[in-house]
Protein backbone atom coordinates (compact mmCIF):
# COMPACT_ATOMS: atom_id res chain seq x y z
CA UNK A 1 0.00 0.00 0.00
CA UNK A 2 0.83 3.42 -1.21
CA UNK A 3 0.10 6.53 1.21
CA UNK A 4 -0.86 9.52 -0.45
CA UNK A 5 -1.29 13.26 1.39
CA UNK A 6 -2.61 15.94 -0.13
CA UNK A 7 -0.84 19.44 1.08
CA UNK A 8 -1.97 23.01 1.12
CA UNK A 9 -5.67 24.12 0.09
CA UNK A 10 -6.69 20.77 -1.57
CA UNK A 11 -8.00 19.90 1.87
CA UNK A 12 -8.53 16.27 1.65
CA UNK A 13 -7.30 13.36 4.21
CA UNK A 14 -4.66 10.63 3.20
CA UNK A 15 -5.27 7.85 1.52
CA UNK A 16 -3.95 4.62 0.91
CA UNK A 17 -3.77 3.26 -2.52
CA UNK A 18 -2.75 -0.40 -3.87
CA UNK A 19 -1.07 1.48 -6.99
CA UNK A 20 2.48 1.13 -8.28
CA UNK A 21 3.28 3.81 -10.58
CA UNK A 22 2.36 7.79 -10.48
CA UNK A 23 0.41 7.26 -14.05
CA UNK A 24 -2.03 4.89 -11.67
CA UNK A 25 -2.23 7.57 -8.94
CA UNK A 26 -2.82 10.43 -12.10
CA UNK A 27 -5.68 7.83 -13.35
CA UNK A 28 -7.07 8.06 -9.92
CA UNK A 29 -7.35 11.34 -9.22
CA UNK A 30 -8.41 12.36 -12.48
CA UNK A 31 -11.96 10.66 -11.71
CA UNK A 32 -12.14 12.11 -8.11
CA UNK A 33 -14.64 15.38 -7.87
CA UNK A 34 -12.24 16.74 -5.64
CA UNK A 35 -8.69 15.98 -6.79
CA UNK A 36 -8.99 15.98 -10.96
CA UNK A 37 -8.91 19.96 -10.91
CA UNK A 38 -5.05 19.27 -8.99
CA UNK A 39 -3.57 17.01 -11.44
CA UNK A 40 -2.53 19.77 -13.66
CA UNK A 41 -0.85 22.07 -11.89
CA UNK A 42 0.32 20.12 -8.79
CA UNK A 43 4.06 18.65 -8.21
CA UNK A 44 4.26 15.35 -6.30
CA UNK A 45 7.26 14.09 -3.87
CA UNK A 46 8.14 10.60 -2.93
CA UNK A 47 9.74 10.20 0.32
CA UNK A 48 10.01 13.81 0.62
CA UNK A 49 12.10 14.47 -2.40
CA UNK A 50 10.02 15.70 -5.37
CA UNK A 51 10.00 13.58 -8.68
CA UNK A 52 9.89 14.05 -12.17
CA UNK A 53 8.91 11.19 -14.30
CA UNK A 54 5.70 10.18 -14.72
CA UNK A 55 6.07 6.38 -14.63
CA UNK A 56 8.22 6.40 -11.41
CA UNK A 57 7.46 3.25 -9.80
CA UNK A 58 5.72 2.91 -6.65
CA UNK A 59 6.67 0.36 -3.40
CA UNK A 60 4.46 -0.49 -0.40
CA UNK A 61 5.58 1.80 2.38
CA UNK A 62 6.03 4.63 0.10
CA UNK A 63 4.84 8.18 1.30
CA UNK A 64 3.68 10.05 -1.65
CA UNK A 65 3.19 14.27 -1.64
CA UNK A 66 0.94 16.24 -3.47
CA UNK A 67 2.00 19.62 -3.89
CA UNK A 68 -0.12 22.13 -5.11
CA UNK A 69 0.73 25.75 -6.39
CA UNK A 70 3.06 27.47 -4.00
CA UNK A 71 2.79 31.10 -2.83
CA UNK A 72 5.13 31.55 0.35
CA UNK A 73 6.73 34.80 1.76
CA UNK B 1 16.04 28.00 9.01
CA UNK B 2 13.18 29.08 11.80
CA UNK B 3 9.27 28.91 11.50
CA UNK B 4 6.91 30.38 13.68
CA UNK B 5 3.35 30.16 14.64
CA UNK B 6 1.53 33.88 13.81
CA UNK B 7 3.68 36.62 12.63
CA UNK B 8 7.70 37.11 13.52
CA UNK B 9 9.26 39.51 15.48
CA UNK B 10 11.29 40.95 12.72
CA UNK B 11 13.55 43.00 15.43
CA UNK B 12 14.37 40.36 17.49
CA UNK B 13 15.44 37.95 14.83
CA UNK B 14 17.17 40.86 12.64
CA UNK B 15 19.30 41.63 15.45
CA UNK B 16 20.21 38.14 16.23
CA UNK B 17 21.08 37.25 12.79
CA UNK B 18 23.19 40.68 12.86
CA UNK B 19 25.30 39.68 15.73
CA UNK B 20 25.75 36.21 14.45
CA UNK B 21 27.22 37.71 10.73
CA UNK B 22 29.10 40.11 12.48
CA UNK B 23 30.71 37.10 14.44
CA UNK B 24 31.42 35.99 11.18
CA UNK B 25 33.70 38.59 9.93
CA UNK B 26 31.15 38.64 7.32
CA UNK B 27 31.27 42.36 5.32
CA UNK B 28 27.73 42.62 3.89
CA UNK B 29 24.60 41.72 5.21
CA UNK B 30 21.40 41.77 3.84
CA UNK B 31 17.69 41.36 4.86
CA UNK B 32 14.48 40.64 2.82
CA UNK B 33 11.41 41.40 4.68
CA UNK B 34 7.85 40.35 3.71
CA UNK B 35 4.90 42.34 5.46
CA UNK B 36 1.14 41.59 4.66
CA UNK B 37 -0.03 44.88 3.35
CA UNK B 38 -3.64 46.09 3.31
CA UNK B 39 -5.32 45.39 -0.02
CA UNK B 40 -8.53 42.99 -1.28
CA UNK B 41 -10.37 43.95 2.71
CA UNK B 42 -8.13 41.18 3.85
CA UNK B 43 -7.69 41.19 7.56
CA UNK B 44 -4.84 38.76 7.73
CA UNK B 45 -2.85 36.32 5.05
CA UNK B 46 -2.23 32.26 6.39
CA UNK B 47 -0.02 30.31 5.46
CA UNK B 48 0.84 26.53 5.38
CA UNK B 49 3.70 25.09 5.15
CA UNK B 50 5.42 20.97 4.44
CA UNK B 51 8.32 21.70 6.55
CA UNK B 52 10.25 18.25 5.44
CA UNK B 53 10.49 19.24 1.73
CA UNK B 54 11.30 22.99 2.71
CA UNK B 55 14.15 22.10 4.94
CA UNK B 56 15.53 20.44 2.07
CA UNK B 57 15.03 23.71 -0.15
CA UNK B 58 16.44 25.27 2.02
CA UNK B 59 19.64 22.81 2.69
CA UNK B 60 20.74 23.37 -1.16
CA UNK B 61 20.14 26.92 -0.90
CA UNK B 62 22.66 27.03 2.41
CA UNK B 63 24.88 24.75 0.02
CA UNK B 64 24.85 26.95 -2.94
CA UNK B 65 25.80 30.06 -0.74
CA UNK B 66 28.29 28.06 0.99
CA UNK B 67 30.22 27.70 -2.40
CA UNK B 68 29.87 31.31 -3.16
CA UNK B 69 31.31 31.85 0.61
CA UNK B 70 27.81 32.89 1.24
CA UNK B 71 25.74 31.71 3.98
CA UNK B 72 21.76 32.38 3.93
CA UNK B 73 19.10 32.56 6.79
CA UNK B 74 15.14 32.18 6.55
CA UNK B 75 11.97 32.39 9.15
CA UNK B 76 8.76 31.91 8.18
CA UNK B 77 5.44 32.42 9.89
CA UNK B 78 2.80 29.11 9.99
CA UNK B 79 -0.88 30.56 10.55
CA UNK B 80 -2.44 33.44 10.89
CA UNK B 81 -0.41 37.07 10.29
CA UNK B 82 -2.31 39.91 10.81
CA UNK B 83 -1.97 43.28 8.41
CA UNK B 84 1.65 45.64 8.92
CA UNK B 85 3.22 42.33 10.70
CA UNK B 86 5.55 40.17 8.67
CA UNK B 87 5.33 36.62 7.47
CA UNK B 88 9.02 36.65 5.87
CA UNK B 89 12.42 37.39 6.39
CA UNK B 90 15.66 36.20 4.11
CA UNK B 91 18.69 37.09 4.58
CA UNK B 92 22.31 36.66 3.47
CA UNK B 93 25.93 37.22 4.59
CA UNK B 94 29.25 37.58 2.05
CA UNK B 95 32.61 38.91 2.33
CA UNK B 96 31.94 40.66 -0.65
CA UNK B 97 28.88 42.88 -1.71
CA UNK B 98 28.18 41.89 -5.19
CA UNK B 99 27.70 38.19 -4.03
CA UNK B 100 25.21 39.44 -1.29
CA UNK B 101 23.54 41.33 -3.66
CA UNK B 102 22.51 38.72 -6.46
CA UNK B 103 22.29 35.94 -4.13
CA UNK B 104 19.92 37.64 -1.96
CA UNK B 105 17.73 37.85 -5.34
CA UNK B 106 18.18 34.57 -6.41
CA UNK B 107 17.14 33.10 -3.13
CA UNK B 108 14.04 34.72 -2.77
CA UNK B 109 12.50 34.42 -6.07
CA UNK B 110 13.49 30.43 -5.95
CA UNK B 111 11.42 30.76 -2.58
CA UNK B 112 8.50 32.19 -4.55
CA UNK B 113 8.36 30.08 -6.62
CA UNK B 114 9.58 26.55 -5.27
CA UNK B 115 9.13 26.91 -1.05
CA UNK B 116 6.64 24.39 -0.23
CA UNK B 117 4.37 27.00 1.12
CA UNK B 118 0.32 27.80 0.58
CA UNK B 119 -0.86 31.31 1.23
CA UNK B 120 -4.59 31.87 2.16
CA UNK B 121 -6.59 35.55 2.14
CA UNK B 122 -7.93 35.45 6.10
CA UNK B 123 -11.55 37.67 5.18
CA UNK B 124 -14.53 38.08 7.45
CA UNK B 125 -12.68 35.25 9.41
CA UNK B 126 -12.38 32.47 6.31
CA UNK B 127 -9.30 31.11 4.93
CA UNK B 128 -9.48 31.47 1.09
CA UNK B 129 -6.34 30.02 -1.19
CA UNK B 130 -4.67 32.73 -2.96
CA UNK B 131 -4.62 30.78 -6.51
CA UNK B 132 -3.95 33.20 -8.48
CA UNK B 133 -0.99 34.30 -6.70
CA UNK B 134 0.27 30.98 -6.36
CA UNK B 135 2.66 29.07 -8.77
CA UNK B 136 3.30 25.61 -9.66
CA UNK B 137 6.47 24.07 -8.29
CA UNK B 138 9.42 23.22 -10.32
CA UNK B 139 8.45 19.48 -11.64
CA UNK B 140 4.39 20.53 -11.31
CA UNK B 141 2.42 18.98 -14.26
CA UNK B 142 3.97 15.15 -13.80
CA UNK B 143 0.89 13.82 -13.38
CA UNK B 144 -0.37 15.64 -16.65
CA UNK B 145 -1.22 12.65 -19.30
CA UNK B 146 1.06 14.69 -21.42
CA UNK B 147 3.20 14.87 -18.40
CA UNK B 148 7.17 15.97 -18.43
CA UNK B 149 8.06 11.73 -18.56
CA UNK C 1 18.98 60.43 4.67
CA UNK C 2 21.30 60.16 8.32
CA UNK C 3 24.39 60.59 9.29
CA UNK C 4 26.93 59.62 12.01
CA UNK C 5 29.66 60.21 14.13
CA UNK C 6 31.44 56.82 14.40
CA UNK C 7 29.94 53.19 13.87
CA UNK C 8 25.70 52.90 13.27
CA UNK C 9 23.44 51.45 15.82
CA UNK C 10 22.35 48.98 13.74
CA UNK C 11 19.59 47.66 15.51
CA UNK C 12 18.07 50.23 16.44
CA UNK C 13 17.73 52.54 12.98
CA UNK C 14 16.65 49.57 10.90
CA UNK C 15 14.02 48.60 13.58
CA UNK C 16 12.55 52.28 13.42
CA UNK C 17 13.33 52.46 9.79
CA UNK C 18 11.23 49.07 9.85
CA UNK C 19 8.34 50.36 11.88
CA UNK C 20 8.41 53.53 9.39
CA UNK C 21 7.52 50.92 6.76
CA UNK C 22 4.79 48.93 8.22
CA UNK C 23 2.67 52.26 8.51
CA UNK C 24 3.48 53.11 4.64
CA UNK C 25 1.83 49.37 3.76
CA UNK C 26 4.93 48.38 2.06
CA UNK C 27 5.28 44.82 1.10
CA UNK C 28 9.08 44.64 0.88
CA UNK C 29 11.72 45.68 2.64
CA UNK C 30 15.20 44.99 2.31
CA UNK C 31 18.15 46.52 4.08
CA UNK C 32 21.85 46.24 2.98
CA UNK C 33 24.44 46.39 6.17
CA UNK C 34 27.87 47.00 5.35
CA UNK C 35 30.26 45.62 8.39
CA UNK C 36 33.86 46.36 9.37
CA UNK C 37 35.56 43.24 8.35
CA UNK C 38 39.13 42.12 10.12
CA UNK C 39 41.75 42.07 7.25
CA UNK C 40 45.10 43.76 6.32
CA UNK C 41 45.48 44.19 9.97
CA UNK C 42 43.21 47.02 10.69
CA UNK C 43 41.89 48.61 13.76
CA UNK C 44 39.15 50.32 12.24
CA UNK C 45 38.02 51.99 8.61
CA UNK C 46 37.22 55.94 9.06
CA UNK C 47 35.70 58.16 6.06
CA UNK C 48 35.28 61.60 5.17
CA UNK C 49 31.77 62.53 4.01
CA UNK C 50 31.02 65.65 1.63
CA UNK C 51 27.49 66.21 2.96
CA UNK C 52 26.01 68.73 0.06
CA UNK C 53 26.58 66.97 -2.72
CA UNK C 54 25.79 63.46 -0.92
CA UNK C 55 22.58 65.17 0.10
CA UNK C 56 21.83 65.86 -3.58
CA UNK C 57 22.91 62.17 -4.81
CA UNK C 58 20.59 60.72 -2.28
CA UNK C 59 18.08 63.31 -3.22
CA UNK C 60 17.97 62.05 -6.90
CA UNK C 61 17.57 58.13 -5.64
CA UNK C 62 14.38 59.05 -3.61
CA UNK C 63 12.75 61.09 -6.91
CA UNK C 64 14.08 57.95 -8.98
CA UNK C 65 12.56 55.04 -6.05
CA UNK C 66 9.56 57.94 -5.85
CA UNK C 67 8.79 57.04 -9.99
CA UNK C 68 8.87 53.25 -8.90
CA UNK C 69 6.54 53.55 -6.50
CA UNK C 70 9.24 52.96 -3.44
CA UNK C 71 11.23 55.01 -0.97
CA UNK C 72 15.11 53.93 -0.11
CA UNK C 73 16.68 55.09 2.98
CA UNK C 74 20.10 55.08 4.28
CA UNK C 75 22.81 56.22 6.90
CA UNK C 76 26.42 56.46 6.99
CA UNK C 77 29.01 56.40 9.74
CA UNK C 78 31.40 59.77 9.41
CA UNK C 79 35.11 59.16 11.26
CA UNK C 80 36.25 56.02 12.73
CA UNK C 81 34.29 52.88 12.68
CA UNK C 82 36.25 49.48 14.60
CA UNK C 83 36.11 45.55 13.51
CA UNK C 84 32.46 43.94 13.58
CA UNK C 85 30.69 47.32 13.74
CA UNK C 86 29.01 49.05 11.06
CA UNK C 87 29.29 52.34 8.46
CA UNK C 88 26.60 51.95 6.27
CA UNK C 89 22.95 50.79 6.05
CA UNK C 90 20.84 51.44 3.03
CA UNK C 91 17.23 50.21 2.64
CA UNK C 92 14.40 49.84 0.08
CA UNK C 93 10.82 49.46 0.70
CA UNK C 94 8.20 49.01 -1.90
CA UNK C 95 4.89 47.35 -1.96
CA UNK C 96 6.82 44.64 -5.28
CA UNK C 97 9.39 42.44 -4.18
CA UNK C 98 10.64 42.53 -7.86
CA UNK C 99 11.25 46.59 -7.73
CA UNK C 100 12.61 46.17 -4.38
CA UNK C 101 15.06 43.86 -5.21
CA UNK C 102 16.16 45.47 -8.71
CA UNK C 103 16.67 48.92 -6.71
CA UNK C 104 18.44 47.85 -3.70
CA UNK C 105 21.23 46.41 -6.45
CA UNK C 106 20.86 49.81 -8.09
CA UNK C 107 20.96 52.21 -5.25
CA UNK C 108 24.03 50.15 -3.05
CA UNK C 109 26.32 50.14 -6.38
CA UNK C 110 25.87 53.37 -7.46
CA UNK C 111 26.24 54.42 -4.49
CA UNK C 112 29.88 52.70 -3.81
CA UNK C 113 30.21 54.48 -7.65
CA UNK C 114 29.38 57.51 -6.91
CA UNK C 115 28.91 58.84 -3.19
CA UNK C 116 30.87 61.48 -2.09
CA UNK C 117 32.46 59.43 0.66
CA UNK C 118 36.04 58.64 1.15
CA UNK C 119 37.51 55.43 3.23
CA UNK C 120 40.85 54.92 5.24
CA UNK C 121 42.56 52.01 6.80
CA UNK C 122 42.85 52.76 10.27
CA UNK C 123 46.25 50.99 11.21
CA UNK C 124 48.58 51.84 14.58
CA UNK C 125 46.06 54.94 14.89
CA UNK C 126 47.06 56.42 11.86
CA UNK C 127 44.37 56.76 8.72
CA UNK C 128 45.57 55.30 4.52
CA UNK C 129 43.36 56.48 2.34
CA UNK C 130 41.56 53.11 0.92
CA UNK C 131 43.52 54.25 -2.81
CA UNK C 132 43.26 50.95 -4.45
CA UNK C 133 39.58 50.18 -3.29
CA UNK C 134 38.47 53.62 -4.65
CA UNK C 135 37.10 54.67 -7.83
CA UNK C 136 36.84 58.05 -9.88
CA UNK C 137 33.27 59.61 -9.74
CA UNK C 138 31.03 59.79 -12.45
CA UNK C 139 32.49 62.48 -14.56
CA UNK C 140 36.37 62.13 -12.98
CA UNK C 141 38.72 63.35 -15.72
CA UNK C 142 37.52 66.84 -16.32
CA UNK C 143 40.57 68.18 -16.08
CA UNK C 144 42.48 66.34 -17.84
CA UNK C 145 44.43 67.29 -21.13
CA UNK C 146 41.97 64.74 -23.20
CA UNK C 147 39.41 65.36 -20.79
CA UNK C 148 35.76 64.60 -22.07
CA UNK C 149 34.76 67.98 -22.88
CA UNK D 1 38.47 85.11 -6.89
CA UNK D 2 36.68 81.31 -6.75
CA UNK D 3 37.12 79.36 -4.14
CA UNK D 4 38.41 75.94 -4.36
CA UNK D 5 38.30 73.35 -1.75
CA UNK D 6 39.87 69.94 -2.02
CA UNK D 7 37.96 67.04 -0.58
CA UNK D 8 39.12 63.86 1.20
CA UNK D 9 42.27 62.23 1.32
CA UNK D 10 44.12 65.49 -1.13
CA UNK D 11 44.31 66.95 2.31
CA UNK D 12 45.35 70.84 1.64
CA UNK D 13 43.61 73.83 2.40
CA UNK D 14 41.11 75.77 0.40
CA UNK D 15 42.68 78.37 -1.92
CA UNK D 16 41.36 81.58 -3.59
CA UNK D 17 42.13 81.69 -7.09
CA UNK D 18 41.84 84.28 -10.26
CA UNK D 19 40.70 81.91 -12.79
CA UNK D 20 37.75 82.07 -15.22
CA UNK D 21 37.73 78.21 -16.41
CA UNK D 22 38.38 74.43 -15.40
CA UNK D 23 40.92 74.45 -17.69
CA UNK D 24 42.74 77.22 -15.73
CA UNK D 25 42.45 75.44 -13.07
CA UNK D 26 43.86 71.79 -14.26
CA UNK D 27 46.81 74.26 -15.31
CA UNK D 28 47.31 75.26 -12.09
CA UNK D 29 47.10 71.85 -10.13
CA UNK D 30 49.28 70.48 -12.98
CA UNK D 31 52.01 72.48 -11.60
CA UNK D 32 51.43 71.54 -7.50
CA UNK D 33 53.29 68.62 -6.22
CA UNK D 34 50.60 67.75 -4.19
CA UNK D 35 47.52 68.59 -6.75
CA UNK D 36 49.25 67.46 -9.78
CA UNK D 37 48.15 63.85 -8.92
CA UNK D 38 44.34 64.06 -8.37
CA UNK D 39 43.89 66.00 -11.76
CA UNK D 40 43.99 62.52 -13.52
CA UNK D 41 40.97 61.15 -11.22
CA UNK D 42 38.87 63.43 -9.53
CA UNK D 43 35.20 65.27 -10.46
CA UNK D 44 35.07 68.73 -9.77
CA UNK D 45 31.67 70.33 -9.00
CA UNK D 46 30.64 74.27 -8.83
CA UNK D 47 28.73 75.21 -6.62
CA UNK D 48 28.19 71.31 -5.73
CA UNK D 49 27.23 70.67 -8.87
CA UNK D 50 29.35 68.00 -10.55
CA UNK D 51 30.48 69.85 -14.10
CA UNK D 52 31.68 67.26 -16.74
CA UNK D 53 32.62 70.31 -19.32
CA UNK D 54 36.67 71.61 -19.22
CA UNK D 55 35.66 74.94 -20.45
CA UNK D 56 32.85 75.10 -17.76
CA UNK D 57 33.30 78.71 -17.13
CA UNK D 58 34.21 80.09 -13.79
CA UNK D 59 32.49 83.46 -12.14
CA UNK D 60 33.62 85.27 -9.17
CA UNK D 61 32.21 84.04 -6.37
CA UNK D 62 32.05 80.44 -7.24
CA UNK D 63 33.33 77.75 -5.19
CA UNK D 64 34.49 75.04 -6.71
CA UNK D 65 35.23 71.43 -5.17
CA UNK D 66 37.59 69.22 -6.40
CA UNK D 67 36.54 65.30 -5.67
CA UNK D 68 39.08 62.65 -5.72
CA UNK D 69 37.84 58.59 -6.11
CA UNK D 70 35.30 57.13 -3.59
CA UNK D 71 34.59 54.80 -1.73
CA UNK D 72 31.84 54.57 0.74
CA UNK D 73 29.94 52.08 2.53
Amino acid sequence: MVKVEFLGPIGKDPIELNINSLEELADYMSKDEVLKEWVENSAVAVNDTVVKDRNFPLKSGDVVTILPPVCGG
Amino acid sequence: MELYQGPLDVKAISSRWYDEVRELNYGAFITFVGIIRAENSIEALSFDIYEPILRKWFDRWQEEAKSRGAIVKMAHAIGDVPIAQSSYIAAVASPKRKVALALVEEFVEDFKANAPIWKYDVVNGKRIYAKDRSTPMEGAGVLRKDGND
